[in-house]
């Protein structure tokens, strides 16, 4: 029989949610991905906490204070802030945590967001030691942390799971302590009650969290299914009250309004490699962004309602005036066959073709990628009589190969680890590796570099836009829609906030019976 | 007699495993030699050994131990293509006609299959002449052609498998009880056959057969086996006339009579005593438990396979070589009515 | 026969030396490490440098091989790097006898309702049965397991609400996935023992069986089987390990936590540990059913020897 | 005792004319008897196969798809790749017989140039394994002892190695050809085979029609190709017959892999593959017509299989 | 025909064909025979005359689905056997009825040892514990001369010689001490001394239980020893039936004329051998009249047109020659002085 026995009518609120697969790692340093951060977000709790405008709120630091020169932040920690194991939450519990997460023996591939802490590279790269990282546990409760550069959005990146504490004590003694149920100590909303590898975890509400009042749900039951059918099928019986959805069956979904949209910081983008023919010229790399109907690809292949993109950084962030920084920077690009057809035949004048070189638009394997490459292929065809050959590769092959820059056009994507559009626009300063496409641009260099040390918010801004204007001038990749998260969601539950930078909050959430 | 012998065999030994520690003693050092265009007939006991000594000669078993020579060459020091042409002068007659036969060839492509190994035809046309020959010097129907294994009654398959072992124009052939399946004209008319082609184109034979009538009548010498051994081993008529070993003796009085009166009134030698098993021969004379002359030595020694007369060997303490012992012919003391 | 078991046993461990050695060869050749691309993001070089050194891939490979080597003979593979807090040891010691479980059940039902199919189609050869039993073969060959899962969810999930569409929490989670998983391997069996049936059928021992009065069914299991049962042996020893090992779609549609998952995700991945770990595990028993199946051979047929050179 | 009043006797004792009642001299009484033509192992099972309806009925079918796999895509009025994106996944209509895809191109003609590729690898793919998989487990199991030792051990190692690699390595070598699926394919499709056969070869060696053989001086390559192989035909059908459709399913998976057929242009396989989720959706003729095809090409393999092995067992011939 | 109680089989006009390659063989053409209890009726005759086909008939074992029974009947104990259910056929198939096959290496099976062969018949049938049917099978190997009963029965056929699978297929027969034996050329592969042993075994068997038997063999002298009443077959058809003596001393057809004279015997001096000329004709096209005609020295006109009916010599002693009729009296003289 299936699950809903589960369903008790004892009055107790069980939400059932899928993680897709194992946690990578409950090691708040190591467990850097999607399918640890929903779990951990809602376990450990950092010194501040995203609220449902997706901005950081006061979590386990009751409140902060900023120095002048905005680099040195000294946090104050809750007093009634405790571990589930009864110990107090401290300072130190931090300053272990951060210094574990940027040790280069840990080997935490979310390290390099703590090069933001002075001291922090240094260590990392082997170059310094840990007692020159500029986090230091004043006392017990209060944190004092120095960065190279005065960073607003360093309140944001904190709320990262990369950033959550860790039981010093507890770690200290059994250094695998986050590998299993009974070991694992946290401070968040929920406990982890058990976990059962591969298969499922429960999280029971925490009552040793300072803000339990505000915790609903009495328990979380998380399934590890990897397959979207099988997801949307559980769903369905009732076995799960969340689901991805499946790109097929999205037509049908959102027409009956079954769907939540909401935003994910994030754009799926073509790059054009700027180191080989054509896409050398300027022209052509423009003529083959005009000539892609995103709007179409977001209708008719996605279809999972997607806004489709005339510009990279993706919505949600606002500036110091309160505007977003999409609207302000608005559509960069258009749709223009035409338009497109003109610059084409203006490029292969340039550089002297008759006929262009052939080719080859590369993209790793899935359904989306395959079906999305099918369809530009398709316009470029119509719109620039342009036959355009498609390779599809596994995946870690595709991604060594684009690192190194093999791949003529390709399909590439951004997610953001923390919300705020330098994540976004960093990644095509020269030699990044998200820039496969070989652009380099001095101008823009200099851009990004002024908006990193720049104090003043607005100033800041002011450079981001210049930036992406720049990025979408000279067109070394054209961006194709911003990812959403559409889930189907049971209409008993409510409150889950699912934050842009990819983590879902529970404390929120109820779920009625 | 005096030719060379084409077949020189010495002290063959074949034994099986039977499990780790049980050793069958199948063949048990025997020496024979046949010379070109004779005929040896070899009878004994089911489960002598016979098949055995046969196709370890045709090197289908891996022989324990002892030598083999074809035409003068031990056989362990051929190379490939002087084994190949042996192979394609000695023949075998198989004791077990339709296993020996593919079930999924045709009688055509059964018989020629030899030729088409060794090549022998040039055309199909002058194969399959050859073949329908073939089939009918054995008595078959050429409308066989086509048929299958399955499709064939046992004489007819035994045929087969006579025309087939023909096919090469042997030198030699090893046959394994080849007319026991056949009805007596049937036999007649192979016997015939085989023994045209010894006077026409000298071909040699062992001829392994249970009728003694037709082995008499094939062979010019015939070896008795008993147990793995040769226990006698003589011209044909000389063992008809005076058999020397008990066993022998007891062979011959045996046979059935194709007479209703005779048989009814025949008197034949029963032999009394307990069957010995190869895996566990008895010591001594392997024959000793069913002798009708046990003697205490037979016990103890094994008799020597000694020539009592000129080319007339026998294994008996009865004719052994040993001064003293042997006693003349003796008939049977117990004689019982059929 | 103790010979031949040591002559197996050398065998084994040579064969899979040389599995180990041209794994590690090959898993070093093809592009990609487990940090090119952590799940979607592009890590910088220095910390795909801090990483390797943590994992010790950084040496050189001659180096990396002894450790690699060391590591094999001591069963010791290490964490895996996707899951570092879990060693591969504890992943194939959890996964394992999950797949075994199903696996098992999935050879049983696919070995017997394989073996009567065939025997069926065989027995009624050219017959209405035959017909029926092998239009059910035919179609466990030609639908593929995972669109016979999502199937069977579809149905008996989703549509009758007569069982659980996914996860693994008991008997009733187990009955969909063992027909996914027994079908084809059921259609092969059946298709093979109904061809060698047909041949064993025509052998003059079944007449002489026939003439002694035993019933059909004694025949058929005591004579034809056991002389039909030999292709089927040999392909159930490769489909034994690979289907005790577990089964990649299988486990994903289903939310199976069994094995099966690691030998392509540990690829995907380039967790090289766990690739090790699997792909020895999964050779380890793959020789031994093979050795299983020769030795069954000698069964089957005592006229079988393996040890003895032919001519 | 009974007369032998025979079904076939046309005259009575009785009724015999007197004058028929004399001796005749000997040449006048042989009859020359028939002599039929010489019909070989082949040729017969060919007659028998041909008298099998069901056989050739799939035999038929395998050609007639055959043919309109060539022909299909040339004939249809869509073209395999152009879309409309605003007639996506449209059901089965006069317009379109079997429906449009995702992307709003007509399945049917999908369907005919998949049947290209699927059918050219799954009968590539039972090639390879009757030559090379029967070749190999016919030598290794007649010559048996160490070479059989050693020859197993190399499939081991085949099959132990993980094929995921070994693809992905086949992949960044040669990219993606029809070439490289079939390699991909061969790496390890025939041992299957091999094993089978061998299997079969331990047990029929010993049988005395190959020592029959073997006394004529046979050699080995002989014996497993005249004596041995044609005696274990049943279960090499069987295993040709079943390596189609897993060739078919395994080219879907190279194709994920970035190996097989790319993009715009699809398999039957990878055709399948993608409509299971459509169907969910509800767009059933996208894993319909594709599995569909599959299963009746399974279907003629299959029947065609079973005739022939009715064919080449004279004991089955009917 | 009526039916007398003393009969235990009675075949009438059995006609059984085979489908072959080209056309339809016809091996038994309108057969019939009958046999008494406790009595021994031999069948002999040319190879491929029918003669297995014939008793695998009788079993209803005639090979599917190309061999069938075209008419006649088959009445054992009173029961038709033809029409018999396969269910019913089973219980006196192994119990009362039982046939020694032919081709004792195929006969038996290769993967089973012949303990749990020679066993599972009486285990199954006759309900009776293993360890009983075990012991019983021991003592059955003994009895036909096969020693060291108990390790033999853990062995597999190929491990045996030729007679010796032979003697276990005799064994496997007589276990269950059916009323009615067919042995299908039962000691072919025999030395003369275990064939003795043998038939002693047929006749004590005989003596104790009054068994019938039907004895198909090429061997006259076992004939002469063994056989009450004797049926000579050609070409699928019986062409002369009668007591042994009748048989042997008053032959009236030709063929069982010239096969006794085919017959070599050791105790008579015989230096040529006579087969029968010609061939046997082809069972696909039978030839109208009789088969007999093509090889016959002394065929008419007739014999070419319409088959012979049987015809009583004297007493219970039959014939299918037209030599017999009435009309053919003048030739007959001729031929008596030939
Ligand atoms: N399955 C079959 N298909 C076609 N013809 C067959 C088949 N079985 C037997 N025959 C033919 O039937 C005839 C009678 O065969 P049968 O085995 O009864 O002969 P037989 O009298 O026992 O001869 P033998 O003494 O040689 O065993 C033969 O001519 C044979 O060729
Ligand atoms: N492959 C084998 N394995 C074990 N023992 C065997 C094998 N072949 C034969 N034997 C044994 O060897 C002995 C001799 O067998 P062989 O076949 O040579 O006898 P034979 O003289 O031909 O008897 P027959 O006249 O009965 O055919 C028998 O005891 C038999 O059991
Ligand atoms: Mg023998
Ligand atoms: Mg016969």
């Amino acid at each position: 029989k299936p699950n809903s026995s589960n369903e008790k009518s004892d009055g107790r609120q069980v939400l059932k949610l899928n993680n897709g697969a194992e946690p990578t790692s409950f090691n708040p340093p190591i467990g850097f991905d999607a399918q640890s951060w929903n779990a951990l977000n809602n376990l450990l709790e950092g010194l501040t906490r995203l609220g449902k405008d997706n901005e950081p709120h006061p979590a386990s630091a009751e409140k902060w204070d900023v120095s002048q020169d905005g680099k040195t932040y000294t946090f104050h920690i809750r007093k009634d802030a405790k571990w589930d194991n009864g110990d107090d939450l401290t300072a130190a519990d931090f300053e272990y945590a951060w210094k574990q997460l940027l040790n280069p023996k840990t080997g935490s591939p979310a390290a390099f967001l703590g090069y933001l802490i002075e001291g922090g590279e240094a260590y990392n790269t082997k170059n310094g030691s840990a007692d020159d990282v500029q986090v230091k546990a004043v006392d017990t409760k209060t944190l004092k942390v120095t960065l190279t550069a005065p960073q607003s959005y360093f309140l944001n990146m904190i709320s990262n799971p990369a950033f959550f504490p860790v039981n010093k004590k507890v770690a200290e003694k059994n250094p695998k302590w986050y590998a299993n149920a009974k070991t694992f100590v946290g401070n968040g909303p929920f406990k982890l009650a058990s976990w059962k590898h591969d298969s499922n975890m429960v999280f029971k509400k925490s009552n040793t969290y300072w803000d339990k009042k505000s915790v609903k749900l009495d328990e979380v039951d998380w399934a590890m299914v990897n397959d979207t059918n099988t997801e949307y099928q559980m769903f369905k019986t009732g076995e799960l009250d969340s689901a991805s959805v499946p790109p097929d069956l999205a037509d049908q979904l959102f027409k009956d309004k079954k769907v939540t949209v909401g935003p994910q910081a994030g754009t799926y983008f073509f790059s054009m490699n700027v180191k080989m023919k054509p896409f050398n010229n300027a022209k052509i790399r423009k003529a083959f962004a005009l000539a892609v109907d995103n709007k179409k690809i977001v209708n008719y292949v996605v279809k999972q309602k997607n806004d489709p993109a005339y510009g990279f950084v993706s919505p949600g962030f606002k500036d110091p005036s309160g505007e977003d920084f999409r609207s302000h920077n608005g559509n960069l690009y258009q749709y223009d066959p035409a338009e497109a057809k003109k610059l084409l035949a203006e490029g292969m004048k340039e550089e002297g073709y008759k006929t262009l070189p052939p080719i080859t638009l590369t993209y790793n394997t899935t359904d989306i990628n395959k079906a999305v490459a099918e369809a530009v292929q398709e316009m470029y065809k119509k719109n620039l009589g342009v036959s355009v050959k498609l390779a599809n590769m596994e995946w870690n092959v595709y991604g060594v190969d684009q690192k190194k820059g093999k791949f003529q056009f390709s399909r590439g994507s951004f997610l953001a680890d923390y919300g705020d559009p330098i994540n976004f626009l960093e990644n095509f300063i020269t030699g990044m590796p998200m820039n496969s496409m070989q652009w380099s641009n001095k101008q823009y260099d200099q851009l990004i570099k002024e908006a990193k040390n720049e104090k003043n918010d607005t100033k800041r801004y002011a450079l981001m836009y210049q930036a992406e204007k720049l990025l979408m001038k000279e067109m070394p990749l054209f961006p194709v829609y911003f990812y959403n998260q559409s889930v189907l969601q049971s209409s008993k539950v409510k409150g889950i906030v699912r934050h842009p930078v990819g983590y879902m909050e529970l404390k929120w959430a109820t779920k009625s019976n | 007699m005096e030719s060379p012998p084409l077949l020189k065999i010495s002290h063959l030994k074949k034994y099986f495993e039977i499990e780790r520690t049980q050793i069958l003693k199948a063949v048990d050092d025997i020496n024979l030699s046949i010379s070109s265009g004779e005929t040896l007939g070899i009878v004994g006991e089911s489960g002598c050994g016979k098949s055995t000594l046969g196709r370890t000669i045709m090197g289908l078993y891996q022989k324990t131990e002892g030598s083999i020579a074809f035409n003068g060459v031990d056989i362990d020091k051929m190379n490939t293509s002087e084994r190949f042409q042996m192979h394609r002068r000695m023949q075998m007659i198989f004791q077990d006609p339709y296993a020996s036969l593919n079930p999924r060839s045709t009688v055509l492509e059964l018989i020629a299959e030899p030729m088409d190994v060794h090549k022998t035809c040039k055309n199909n046309k002058e194969r399959r002449a050859r073949v329908e020959r073939l089939l009918e010097e054995v008595g078959l129907n050429r409308g066989f052609l086509n048929r299958y294994p399955h499709e064939f009654s046992g004489g007819q398959r035994q045929r087969i498998g006579i025309a087939r072992a023909l096919a090469l124009d042997p030198d030699f052939i090893i046959a394994d009880e080849p007319i026991s399946a056949l009805d007596v004209s049937v036999q007649a008319q192979v016997v015939d056959l085989l023994k045209r082609l010894q006077k026409e184109k000298g071909l040699t034979m062992m001829f392994i057969a249970h009728d003694l009538s037709m082995v008499k009548y094939i062979s010019s010498r015939i070896g008795v086996m008993y147990l793995g051994h040769l226990v006698e081993l003589t011209t044909s008529r000389n063992l008809y006339e005076k058999p020397l070993h008990p066993y022998t003796q007891a062979l011959l009085s045996a046979i059935p009579i194709p007479d209703p009166d005779i048989e009814e009134k025949r008197e034949r030698i029963i032999l009394k005593g307990e069957l010995p098993s190869p895996i566990n021969p008895p010591t001594g004379c392997v024959f000793r438990t069913r002798c009708p002359f046990v003697m205490a030595i037979c016990a103890k020694e094994r008799p020597n396979f000694v020539e009592v007369e000129d080319g007339h060997f026998a294994a008996c303490h009865l004719h052994s070589d040993k001064p003293g012992l042997a006693r003349p012919l003796a008939k049977a003391p117990s004689h019982e009515p059929g | 026969m103790l010979r031949f078991v040591l002559r197996r046993f050398l065998a084994m461990i040579l064969t899979l030396w040389v599995i180990a050695t041209l794994t590690f060869l090959l898993m070093h050749a093809i592009p990609g490490s487990p940090f090119n691309n952590l799940n979607g993001k592009v890590l910088s070089d220095a910390a795909v440098k801090n990483l390797e050194s943590h994992y010790h891939i950084d040496q050189p490979l001659p180096i990396q091989y002894l450790i690699y080597l060391k590591s094999i003979a001591t069963f010791t593979y290490g964490p895996s790097i996707k899951q570092p807090s879990q060693t591969v040891n504890d992943l194939l010691g959890r996964g394992f006898p999950v797949s075994f479980e199903l696996g098992l059940w999935s050879l049983i039902v696919a070995v017997l309702s394989g073996i009567i199919l065939g025997l069926f189609a065989a027995l009624k050869h050219n017959g209405l049965i035959d017909y029926v039993a092998m239009t059910l073969a035919v179609f466990g060959i030609s639908i593929p397991n995972f669109v016979l899962a999502t199937l069977l969810i579809q149905e008996f999930a989703v549509n009758l609400h007569v069982l659980p569409a996914g996860t693994w929490q008991g008997v009733s989670y187990m009955i969909m996935p063992i027909i996914a998983l027994a079908t084809g391997p059921m259609a092969i069996i059946a298709r093979l023992i109904r061809s060698s049936m047909l041949e064993v059928l025509t052998q003059d021992y079944i007449r002489t069986a026939q003439a002694k009065g035993l019933s059909p069914f004694i025949i058929v299991m005591k004579h034809a089987l056991k002389n039909a049962l030999l292709p089927v042996v040999t392909v159930l020893g490769t489909l034994a390990a690979s289907i005790l090992t577990g089964t990649f779609v299988i486990e994903k549609i289903f939310a199976i936590p069994g094995m099966g998952k690691y030998f392509v995700d540990s690829i995907n991945s380039r967790d090289y540990p766990v690739i090790m770990g699997t792909t020895m595990f999964y050779s380890a028993l793959l020789i031994f059913m093979l050795f299983l199946v020769d030795l069954a051979y000698g069964w089957l047929d005592p006229r079988i020897k393996l040890n003895k050179e032919g001519k | 005792m009974a007369g032998s009043n025979g079904v076939q006797e046309k005259r009575t004792a009785q009724n015999v004319p007197e004058e028929w009642f004399h001796l005749l001299n000997r040449e006048s009484a042989i009859q020359q008897s028939l002599v039929r033509p010489s019909i070989s192992y082949w040729r017969g099972a060919w007659i028998q196969l041909k008298s099998n309806k069901l056989a050739m009925l799939g035999m038929i079918f395998l050609i007639l798809l055959g043919v309109a796999a060539l022909v299909g895509p040339i004939v249809s009025p869509y073209s395999v790749t152009a879309q409309h994106l605003t007639l996506q996944n449209l059901a089965p209509s006069a317009s379109h017989w079997f429906g449009t895809d995702e992307l709003g191109r007509d399945v049917f003609t999908r369907t005919w140039y998949g049947a290209r590729i699927s059918l050219f690898v799954g009968v590539v793919a039972a090639l390879v394994d009757l030559l090379i998989g029967v070749a190999y487990g016919g030598i290794s199991g007649y010559i048996g002892g160490k070479t059989d030792l050693v020859m197993m051990r190399i499939i081991e190692i085949l099959y132990g190695l993980p094929y995921l690699l070994v693809v992905i390595l086949l992949m960044v070598v040669m990219g993606p050809s029809l070439l490289t699926i079939i390699i991909a394919l061969t790496v390890t499709g025939w041992t299957g085979m091999a094993r089978i056969v061998r299997g079969q070869v331990l047990q029929l060696k010993n049988y005395e029609f190959v020592t029959a053989s073997k006394s004529f001086g046979s050699r080995p390559w002989r014996i497993v190709l005249k004596d041995l192989v044609p005696n274990t035909m049943g279960p090499i059908i069987v295993q040709m017959t079943l390596t189609v459709p897993s060739a078919i399913f395994s080219e879907a998976f190279l194709s994920f892999l970035g190996l097989g057929v790319q993009a715009p242009f699809a398999s039957w396989g990878v055709m399948a593959n993608d409509g299971l989720a459509a169907l969910l959706a509800g767009y059933w003729w996208r894993l319909f017509f594709p599995a569909l095809f599959i299963s009746l090409t399974m279907f003629a393999f299959n029947i065609l299989g079973d005739g022939l092995q009715d064919a080449l067992d004279p004991k089955l011939r009917r | 025909m009526s039916r007398s109680p003393d009969k235990l089989l009675e075949v009438e006009n059995l006609h059984v064909s085979f489908r072959a390659q080209g056309g339809e063989v016809h091996a038994v053409r309108g057969v019939a025979f009958d046999v008494a209890q406790g009595e021994t009726l031999a069948i002999v005759g040319e190879s491929g005359c029918g003669k297995s086909v014939t008793s695998l008939a009788v079993m209803g074992l005639i090979p599917r689905p190309h061999g069938k029974i075209v008419a006649g009947s088959i009445r054992f104990k009173g029961t038709e056997l033809t029409a018999l259910s396969a269910k019913k056929m089973r219980r006196i198939q192994g119990t009362d009825l039982s046939m020694i096959f032919q081709d004792p290496m195929t006969a038996l099976n290769p993967t089973l040892t012949i303990g749990s062969q020679l066993t599972e018949g009486i285990v199954y049938q006759k309900k009776i514990s293993r360890a009983a049917a075990y012991q019983r099978a021991i003592d059955m190997l003994e009895m036909v001369g096969l020693s060291n009963g108990a390790q033999r029965m853990k062995q597999y056929p190929h491990q045996f010689s030729g007679g010796m699978r032979q003697r276990i297929v005799i064994a496997m027969a007589l276990i269950c001490r059916p009323s009615l034996i067919i042995a299908d050329e039962p000691t072919t592969a025999l030395d003369v001394t275990i064939q003795a042993q043998i038939l002693e075994l047929f006749d004590q068997i005989q003596k104790e239980t009054g068994v019938s038997m039907i004895m198909i063999t090429h061997d006259l002298g076992v004939v002469a020893k063994t056989a009450d009443r004797v049926a000579v077959m050609y070409a699928g058809k019986i062409v002369e039936m009668g007591s042994k003596r009748d048989i042997f001393y008053h032959a009236s057809h030709p063929y069982t004329q010239a096969l006794l004279n085919a017959i070599v015997r050791l105790d008579l001096p015989s230096d040529t051998l006579k087969p029968i000329e010609g061939a046997p004709p082809d069972l696909f096209a039978p030839p109208e009249g009789c088969s007999f005609c093509e090889r016959c020295p002394f065929a008419m006109e007739v014999c070419r047109h319409v088959q012979p009916p049987a015809t009583t010599v004297d007493g219970h002693h039959t014939a299918a020659c037209w030599l017999l009729d009435k009309r053919a009296d003048g030739i007959r003289q001729k031929v008596e002085n030939y």
